[in-house]
């Protein structure tokens, strides 16, 4: 076997967190390598090292037997490595073309020869038969076709090794499908591939080799072939998992929130609502499925107020809110858990009794008057961090000290503890653990079982799956099917999102 | 009890603590300051290193806290900076730049000196009347580009650089134009009872002013960390994205931020009148307690109590400018120091990069 | 020996005395060359007659004038306030320390322990005037002021009159101020520069300025124009600034001298030979040689120009002319004909 | 003896560009500058460093070409300065930015004393000679561009040098990536501190060229406060042009403009105090970004430090 990677010993510490502890991995020669692990394994960070983002502590690393010092990412272009990471590296104002060549750009005497550029986009993408404009603006296009870009400006430095940071996660399951086939391609070509995700189903359709990480350390690597999606499991989180989620039946009650030809536009102004119709009842749990990118993030700004509508309305237990301001839509009883939890969830410079009370901060008993109630508003911290096992010093530290786990707990407890009529979940498992998705799982059954309408929105079908009650297909703005739970497939759920139909098939549950 | 007694005590030290760690820095850049403001006295005395040590020092202490009258030039210099200063703590809070504390205090002082020439009012009225005219006035003019920022977009930074040469030009031809005082370029002294209290007595112009100030300080520590409007400006500033989702109005918040920071420079520029100066002077250039607040507030870290210790060691340095000329030390030496204490201020990363790595080297080890 | 600023000392053949002067400038401060300079030049040359060593306090901003002339008085004897802009804070020390002496320049403080020292620049600037309005040849004159306010008007005034007495067409468009501009300022060099520039665009040939660093631009303009091939002039003011802005000599007619060193030095040596006169408000014009014509006068000046400007400061002196300090005024000014 | 003089507007025109001319040179630096990510309200400073030392050099050398040498490298130095705090040490970018304004302001005039022996202004000291006759001589335009100076025509190269190296070069390419997503452009193997260093540098080149134009330019010497806030004004005119090279020449442009029409406006003899004519530049340039240019976008990373390997 040929080892074209070796990291041997290899530490990184962050302030706080042993990111990587004395970590051993290698890569052969045209083999599809995964590197699978919870959140914040270091699965990321191993392979940032790699790429010369982050200089380790310790340790060594050997690219293709020759021992390497690798200083910024142009050491690791150099030497053959390309890497798609987690969070897309995309300036959103330049063109797909401009992106790709950022760096080694075709030059006609002192100037960027963009026709050369355009041409050798276009080339490269035919050669994998990727579609895609080279000279489209990339906030123009999906996410889906972002990641091609993606991988295209790896190919196009002439990566032999290819890191892909969880490539699957905002994709369709027919696209992770189109994935595999190209990463096999790739691998046909002579290129090795190394594949992080923590998704199980994948690991087992695409890779040779399994590499598990825990806690910055290395469990073991094995082949695929030898070992089963539970055993993995097993190795990931260090015991016994049950993906399934126990619970009774729905007992759906009247309309809460009533969706009517709801429209909107994004920051460009261009249409991403595009008359969507909806109905969640108390005591149920309505999931919207859909491809990142496909109106689901507007819908709910629209409905929490954080977006202008352009046309429709929404009811709330037969009030009216289209057009009012999230205050107002707070105070009508719809509460939030936002898919970012540092962007919207939290400010993380406030404590977390700061934060407990944000949107509710200047109403009784947490403030008089203009005048804030220090003492009320850390009680009821307390209560929360109690009620809820955020794992804290106290209320009084900042909440940029939690980990995410903690700090999505806190914003669910939040949340939910201000009893509203509608809770709307928008990934609220994003980024956590085992441990921690369960919990935020079964807090939101049990709202559901208490009588509340909950409104979950997430990417990952199995949550959706698992937790929803009734499943809204979102397609390019539109509902474009309403499926019953019980009854619905991975399958059908992936034509739906794809934007196909069920045609021969039960369009059912549509109450 | 005990439990509670413990606790209380426990939190006296954390804000020891924190009040160490955040003065700190800045004194350390304050004496690094004064050390290359030495070398600049070598240079240009040709002296040598200990002998412009204790030439500088000496001056600058003598012109400071030296004695009584330079003690109370001192202050008479920090009054108009604690509201400078707080101005733009205010403003950096919610994230903005405010450069328009210059422009919101010339108006304060503008207004103060018109209001202040009405006759027949007693103290009591009269005082009162150019307070609120003073920061309603710096209040409008804070708001305007608050105002514009949020409904139109346009930046606030723009905006008021452009207000701070309106309200110079502006007052300019109030002071030469309809209320010019002839002979002089400046409006008639403001009637008596609208000049605040010189309590050690007529010729020192030290005045209530002063405890005004110190008044806005705790008043302002309150507004920030007391009261809904603190906390929403705060959260603004510190991540409108997780206010607007909290129902809170990024765009209330910008222009309140903006009309509260005018509304303390112009309250400045009110005191400035009524305390110290007693007219509005024809300007050739700007006032610069408004240019100098941006510097009190950076200092402070935004901080209302950090703003009296940094006005008080600009007031100090403003002062001392007469006993550096009086023994030949060119006083252009005071603001390159202040202006070094900034540099070093801007650098403190890397202090905090010491500590990371201290921290860091700790954690590989262990 | 060590050269104090302000104290020309040549040690031994100075009269003695124990009397110690101290001058606080206005905001132009030190370096103005125009009135701040000339102050200091005045006490210059008491220093080199006693021995006394001036102390000198710059004031960048006008509320410093107070904590500078209270300094000043704590040490020294008399102490100058340089410039109209320090009347009210020199008027608060002065009450507060009834036992010292004090002078301010262009100002009036009434106080019994303050000698007011003020000039007749409108005189001065008529001369001025005289030799523009004869000098020039497109019968377009222009005027550059500082700041658009009474101690400037005097300025502007006095230079029309003397315009209109000689040459009353090229008087119209300054008494109606088309040819009159104002910078807003005494120190944008790049403003001056720009307002001559266009003014001299106009068909102006000769500029006076009463406008301290504004006027630098002036000459500056003038120089450029002058080098490009046309005929243009500027006038200089409070010191004869052919001789303190030397490369530009050739394009300067005249100066209008404000001898304010004169008024520094003369205040100085009253208080050393206990002459001092309190409460005194001296007004120091033509007569009394306050102002004047500078001593360097450019050769494009014919005599026979020189003559007639000599023939008015009679006039002026001994009352016949009695020069307009405003400049609404000269409209309605009419000066007797001289020949 | 040729006293013919320009028609009103030709005038007008040479004497908007002549008093652009500095704001356009600064408000390049700023381009520039925050184009790669780096807010630089230190531009002030920079041009008040950069009228001294074109005035020191020309002083010290004789030579007008060596003064402007001077003040850009005394450009380049000062902002290093900025450099180097905002880059290497994070800085708070604008407390930087303002600790070198008071900086400059402050050392200036402590080196007027030191270096001249002179308070307040320097002498006079040679500027560069411009062919006025020459110019005159071509036809059409030869008295337009007989009342201009040289570094009017060097603002103008720069706003083209600028716009071909910004959207032309790779060069270019890199300062927009890095000024937009330094991660993505780390990512790539752009060095993401020389870029912004190169940047901030050239800003204080082009902001040092900005002073020397003022000092050098249309007078020969310096004084202090002579910058006058024309520095804060070319920021202005660089948010106000959309951080485009284009347009900020044109919101110099405008400015200017309204400079240089208020001093023919004190002519018409209009009623209307001076001061008015004074404040017109700044109302005319709220009123224009307010009523049409409104809501201006800056480069997405603009004053955020980047640390390598932070997420
Ligand atoms: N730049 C950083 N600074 C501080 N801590 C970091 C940094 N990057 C990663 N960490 C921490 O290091 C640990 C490993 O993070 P890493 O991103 O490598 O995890 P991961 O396995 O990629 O997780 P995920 O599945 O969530 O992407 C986490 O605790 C994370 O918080
Ligand atoms: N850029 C950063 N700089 C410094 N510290 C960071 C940074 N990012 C994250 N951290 C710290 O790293 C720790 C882990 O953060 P992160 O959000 O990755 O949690 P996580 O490991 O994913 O948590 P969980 O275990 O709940 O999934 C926290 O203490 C956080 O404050
Ligand atoms: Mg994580
Ligand atoms: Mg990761």
């Amino acid at each position: 076997m040929e080892k074209v990677v070796e990291m041997r010993g290899i530490t990184k510490v962050f302030p706080g967190v042993r990111a990587n502890d004395d970590v051993n991995f290698e890569l052969a020669k045209g083999e599809i390598h995964v590197l699978l692990g919870e959140n914040g394994a270091g699965k990321t960070t191993l392979m940032n090292i790699l790429y010369g983002l982050y200089q380790p502590d310790s340790g060594e690393i050997y690219v293709n037997g020759k021992k390497v010092d690798i200083k910024t990412p142009g050491d690791a272009i150099k030497l053959g490595i390309g890497m798609v990471h987690q969070h897309f590296m995309l300036v959103h104002n330049f063109t797909v073309a401009e992106n790709i060549i950022l760096g080694k750009e075709p030059k006609k005497g002192i100037t960027v020869n963009m026709k050369q550029a355009i041409q050798d986009v276009k080339k490269l993408a035919d050669l994998y038969g990727f579609k895609i404009d080279p000279e489209a603006i990339i906030e123009d296009i999906t996410v889906g076709q972002q990641q091609k870009v993606e991988i295209l400006k790896a190919l196009y430095r002439g990566a032999d090794i290819l890191i892909l940071d969880e490539p699957t996660a905002v994709l369709t399951p027919q696209e992770i499908e189109e994935l595999g086939v190209i990463l096999k391609n790739l691998v046909k070509e002579g290129k090795s591939i190394i594949l992080i995700t923590h998704k199980l189903k994948e690991v087992m359709s695409m890779s040779d080799r399994v590499t598990i990480v825990r806690r910055g350390k290395v469990i073991d690597t094995v082949r695929t072939s030898e070992t089963s999606i539970d055993r993995l499991a097993e190795m990931m989180v260090g015991r016994k998992v049950s993906l399934k989620i126990d619970k009774a039946p729905a007992k759906p009650g009247k309309v809460v929130l009533e969706i009517k030809d709801l429209r909107a536009q994004d920051h460009r102004g261009l249409p991403v609502l595009k008359g969507v119709n909806l109905e969640v009842r108390s005591g149920e749990i309505l999931g919207i499925a859909g491809v990142d990118g496909n109106g689901q993030s507007e819908l709910i700004e629209v409905i929490t107020g954080l977006r202008k509508s352009t046309g429709g309305k929404f009811i709330l237990n037969g009030k009216d809110l289209t057009g009012k301001s999230p205050r107002e839509i707070i105070e009508a009883g719809i509460a939030h858990i936002p898919e970012d939890r540092h962007k919207r969830g939290l400010v993380l410079k406030y404590s977390l009794a700061e934060n407990a009370v944000l949107g509710k901060h200047y109403a009784a008993p947490f403030a008089k008057g203009i005048m804030m109630n220090y003492a009320r508003i850390k009680e009821y911290a307390r209560t929360l961090i109690r009620d809820f096992d955020v794992r804290t010093p106290n209320e009084e530290v900042m909440a940029s000290a939690l980990s995410g786990g903690n700090q999505q707990k806190m914003v669910a407890a939040r949340e939910i503890n201000k009893d509203p009529e509608l809770l709307i979940a928008a990934q609220p498992t994003r980024g956590l653990d085992v441990g921690a998705i369960e919990y935020i799982h079964k807090r939101l059954v049990m709202e559901r079982d208490r009588g509340r309408a909950v409104l979950l929105v997430s990417l990952e079908l199995d949550e959706i799956l698992n937790l929803s009650d009734r499943i809204a297909v979102i397609y390019d703005g539109e509902i474009v099917g309403i499926l019953d739970a019980k009854n619905a497939t991975e399958n059908e759920l992936g034509i739906l999102m794809a934007g196909g139909s069920l045609k021969n098939k039960k369009e059912g549950g549509i109450v | 009890m005990t439990a509670n007694a413990n606790n209380s005590h426990n939190s006296l030290l954390n804000v020891l603590k924190s009040t160490y760690r955040t003065l700190l820095f800045p004194l350390i850049s304050i004496i690094v300051a004064m050390f290359v403001a030495v070398l600049f006295v070598v240079w240009g005395r040709g002296v040598g290193f200990f002998e412009g040590t204790s030439l500088l020092f000496k001056a600058i202490w003598n012109g400071s806290f030296g004695s009584k009258d330079s003690l109370i030039e001192t202050f008479v210099y920090v009054t108009p900076l604690l509201f400078t200063g707080l101005a733009n703590a205010v403003a950096f809070k919610t994230g903005l730049f405010n450069i328009g504390v210059e422009g919101q205090f010339t108006i304060g002082v503008l207004i103060t000196a018109i209001l202040g020439l009405i006759s027949g009012l007693p103290a009591i009225v009269h005082i009162p009347l150019i307070i609120v005219g003073g920061i309603l006035a710096g209040a409008i003019w804070g708001g305007i580009p608050g105002y514009l920022k949020a409904k139109v977009g346009t930046n606030e930074v723009v905006n008021t650089i452009m207000m701070n040469f309106i309200a110079m030009y502006l007052s300019n031809y109030i002071v030469m134009g309809p209320l010019n005082k002839p002979g002089v370029a400046s409006t008639p002294e403001i009637r008596p009872s609208a000049m605040l209290w010189r309590f050690l007595g007529e010729n020192n112009r030290l005045n209530t002013g002063l405890f005004i100030g110190l008044l806005l300080i705790a008043l302002v520590y309150i507004l920030f960390w007391k009261t809904t409007i603190g906390y929403e400006i705060r959260a603004v500033g510190l991540n409108p994205y997780a206010a607007e989702y909290g129902g809170i109005s990024i765009k209330k918040n910008m222009i309140l931020a903006m009309v509260i920071s005018g509304g303390i420079a112009g309250l400045g520029g009110a005191i400035y009148v009524s305390g110290i100066q007693h007219n509005a002077m024809e300007l050739t250039g700007f006032i610069g307690y408004g240019f100098d607040g941006i510097a009190v507030a950076l200092l402070a870290k935004s901080h209302p109590v950090g703003v009296l210790f940094a006005s008080i060691l600009f007031g100090a340095l403003n002062s001392s400018a007469i006993s550096l000329q009086l023994v030949n030390i060119p006083k252009q030496i005071v603001f390159l120091i202040q202006a070094i204490i900034i540099i070093f201020v801007a650098a403190d990363y890397i202090y905090k990069w010491i500590g990371e790595k201290r921290k860091k080297e700790a954690m590989i080890n262990g | 020996k060590p050269n104090q600023p302000g104290g020309g000392a040549t040690t031994d053949n100075r009269k003695q005395t124990d009397k110690k002067i101290g001058l606080a400038t206005d905001e132009g401060g030190r370096g103005d060359k125009s009135f701040n300079d000339a102050a200091i030049a005045g006490l210059d040359k008491i220093s080199k007659e006693y021995t006394v060593t001036p102390q000198i306090l710059e004031s960048k901003a006008a509320d410093q004038y107070e904590p500078n002339l209270k300094a000043l008085t704590q040490s020294n004897d008399l102490v100058f306030g340089v410039g109209f802009k320090m009347h009210d804070a020199m008027d608060a020390v002065a009450k507060a320390n009834p036992n010292k002496k004090y002078a301010i320049i262009d100002s009036v403080v009434e106080q019994p322990n303050v000698m007011s020292i003020n000039f007749k620049e409108e005189e001065g600037s008529f001369l001025m005037g005289v030799i523009a309005g004869k000098m020039t040849k497109t019968n377009k004159i222009g005027f550059i002021g500082g700041v658009d306010m009474e101690l400037i008007q005097k300025f502007e005034a006095g230079f029309i009159a003397g315009v209109k007495a000689v040459n009353p067409a090229a008087a119209e468009d300054l008494i109606n101020r088309k040819n009159v501009r104002y910078a807003g300022n005494f120190i944008d060099v790049n403003k001056g520069y720009e307002l001559a520039k266009q003014l001299y665009n106009s068909g102006v040939d000769v500029i006076y300025h009463a406008a301290g660093g504004v006027g630098i631009g002036l000459f500056n303009a003038a120089k450029e124009l002058k080098n490009g091939g046309k005929t243009v002039w500027a006038i200089g003011v409070d010191s004869d600034q052919a001789l303190t802005v030397p490369d530009k000599a050739d394009i300067i007619l005249a100066s209008m001298m404000k001898r304010v060193d004169v008024a520094t030095y003369t205040a100085s040596k009253d208080l050393i030979e206990n002459n001092f006169q309190g409460g005194k408000v001296v007004v120091l014009g033509l007569k009394e040689d306050g102002v004047g014509i500078s001593n360097t006068i450019n050769p494009a000046v014919t005599k026979d120009v020189l003559d007639l400007a000599d023939k008015y400061k009679k006039a002026i002196v001994d009352g016949t002319i009695k020069v307009p300090t405003k400049p609404g005024d000269v409209k309605a000014f009419q000066a007797p004909e001289i020949k | 003896m040729d006293n013919a003089s320009l028609p009103v507007v030709v005038a007008l025109m040479a004497a908007t560009l002549r008093q652009a001319t500095p704001l356009i040179l600064a408000s390049l630096g700023g381009v520039f500058s925050e184009r790669s990510g780096v807010v630089n309200i230190g531009l002030d400073g920079i041009m008040t460093c950069g009228a001294f030392f074109g005035v020191y050099g020309s002083y010290k050398t004789g030579s007008p070409a060596m003064g402007i040498l001077f003040a850009i490298i005394a450009g380049m130095i000062v902002s290093s300065i900025h450099a180097f705090l905002s880059i290497h040490l994070k800085a708070d970018q604008v407390v930087s930015g303002v600790a070198i304004n008071l900086f400059s302001g402050a050392l200036t005039s402590y080196l007027l004393l030191v270096l001249f022996n002179r308070q307040g202004q320097t002498d006079g000291v040679n500027a560069l000679t411009y062919p006025k006759a020459f110019m005159r001589g071509i036809p059409v335009i030869g008295g337009f561009l007989s009342e201009l100076n040289w570094y009017v025509f060097m603002a103008i190269i720069l706003v083209f040098v600028t716009y071909f190296i910004l959207y032309k070069t790779s060069l270019g390419l890199r300062i927009r990536a890095v000024g937009e997503h330094p991660k993505a452009a780390d990512t790539l193997g752009v060095n993401v501190y020389a870029i912004r260093y190169l940047c901030v540098i050239l800003s204080g080149a082009l902001g040092g060229l900005a002073g020397a134009s003022l000092s050098l330019g249309t007078t020969n010497l310096f004084r202090e406060g002579m910058v006058s806030g024309r520095g804060f004004i070319a920021l202005a005119a660089m948010i106000f042009g959309g951080w485009r090279p284009f347009g900020a020449m044109w919101a110099s442009i405008l400015f200017a403009f309204a400079d240089a029409f208020q001093i023919v406006a004190q002519g018409f003899g209009w009623a209307i105090p001076y001061q008015f004519y004074s404040a017109l530049p700044y109302i005319l340039t709220m009123i224009a970004l307010a009523g049409f240019v409104g809501k201006t976008t800056a480069p997405a990373a603009d004053g955020v430090p980047y640390t390598k390997g932070e997420r």
